[in-house]
């Protein structure tokens, strides 16, 4: 299935892109997710914490994915 | 995220204290906090040319809007402006400011340090700090 | 008693929010926090009219300063600026303005209530609050 | 010996007048000038506190007066 992924900060800079759509497996989760941009893109691992959102809320590491879902990477936050 | 009681954006151009600080006024308030936040010159003996802030926008309304709820409920705040900037900011320019007022001064300055200790730690808004010799993400990394 | 890093005035005219602001601003501050104290409309359930304040100003100058040099010591204050207004106040107007700009935000917290608390203790300024039915020097009784 | 009194707030209301020259003892404390201030006009025992300045700083009770010297009596303060 496809999902629509978007990344900002630090995260943007690490992918190479801002928003790109991607295949994953159906029925994917969060963790899985993860693993796989942390295997890809081994900066991740780098940082002080990685979350994500689908959304517009912060989503557990054991959601699941839907077909069309925008999965937002939220590298640490530094507003203020 | 705007109503009579509550005004929260997140703005490409120059924040007022002025505005924020009406905002809030209320015939029922004693005490009104402000918190600004400005862009410093110095951060770690390096000098900062300029900051860069970039915001996931409807995230970050939605996540201030769940801090001002909170604020709203455990100190009976009567009234919350949060104005975030983003974009380029220069050095002493206002990057966040944050007005609360509530009937009693003390939980006044205990609901303004929440807001920005909180929106500081969930609110997906980022900064990059840009030097002569390079630029960072500000709290990315260890 | 003003010099280019505090600011202590007792004034006969409206404060401004925006000029205190402004006079703490400094490039190595990370955090300023402003305290305004405004005419509250209700006070024990009676609505007031308006409120008058005196002050023995020279003193009250005074009292002002040696809390601003606490707090320039103990919290590593970079500028300060208090303006207490006095003569007649109407409901919404302000009777206090106190920004304290620090390096980090945690202290100008902590520093700008400080000032404010200790205010109220010292410094010789005096509120008559004004109700329909009569008027009332705060605080003046148990 | 003569000395200034000024008062302000609900201590120039007790009082009826906002500056006066009194006449007290040579070598009068403030303790002792507070004492006849209370009997004279007992409305001041109903404040909260009473505290006196002389040369605009706060004085303790055992300060003794000097011919001239301004003593300002001041009632609960409620700045703010």
């Amino acid at each position: 299935m496809e999902i629509k992924v978007r990344a900002f900060g630090i995260a943007k800079d690490i992918l190479g892109f801002r928003e790109q759509t991607l295949s994953v497996e159906n029925g994917e989760t969060i963790l899985e997710f993860k693993k796989r941009l942390l295997s890809q893109y081994p900066k991740f691992e780098d940082l002080v914490s990685l979350a994500f959102a689908v959304n517009e809320e912060y989503c557990s590491e054991d959601f699941v994915l839907q077909p069309l879902d925008e999965v937002v990477i939220i590298p640490p936050v530094s507003g203020g | 995220m705007t109503d009579s009681l509550m005004d929260i954006q997140v703005l490409e151009t120059p924040l007022s204290v002025e505005k924020c600080t009406a905002f809030v006024q209320d015939p029922a308030a004693g005490g009104t906090v402000v918190f600004v936040g400005t862009v410093r010159e110095w951060t770690k003996g390096k000098r900062v040319l300029r900051l860069e802030f970039e915001a996931y926008k409807p995230m970050a309304i939605r996540e201030m809007t769940k801090i001002v709820e909170t604020v709203k409920e455990r100190w009976e705040a009567l009234k919350i402006c949060v104005h975030h900037r983003v974009g380029v900011l220069e050095i002493g320019e206002e990057a966040v400011i944050i007005a609360v007022a509530t009937p009693h001064r003390k939980a006044a300055f205990e609901a303004c340090e929440y807001v920005i200790d909180t929106l500081k730690q969930t609110v997906p808004i980022w900064k990059k700090e840009v030097f002569e010799d390079g630029e960072v993400w500000v709290a990315a990394h260890p």
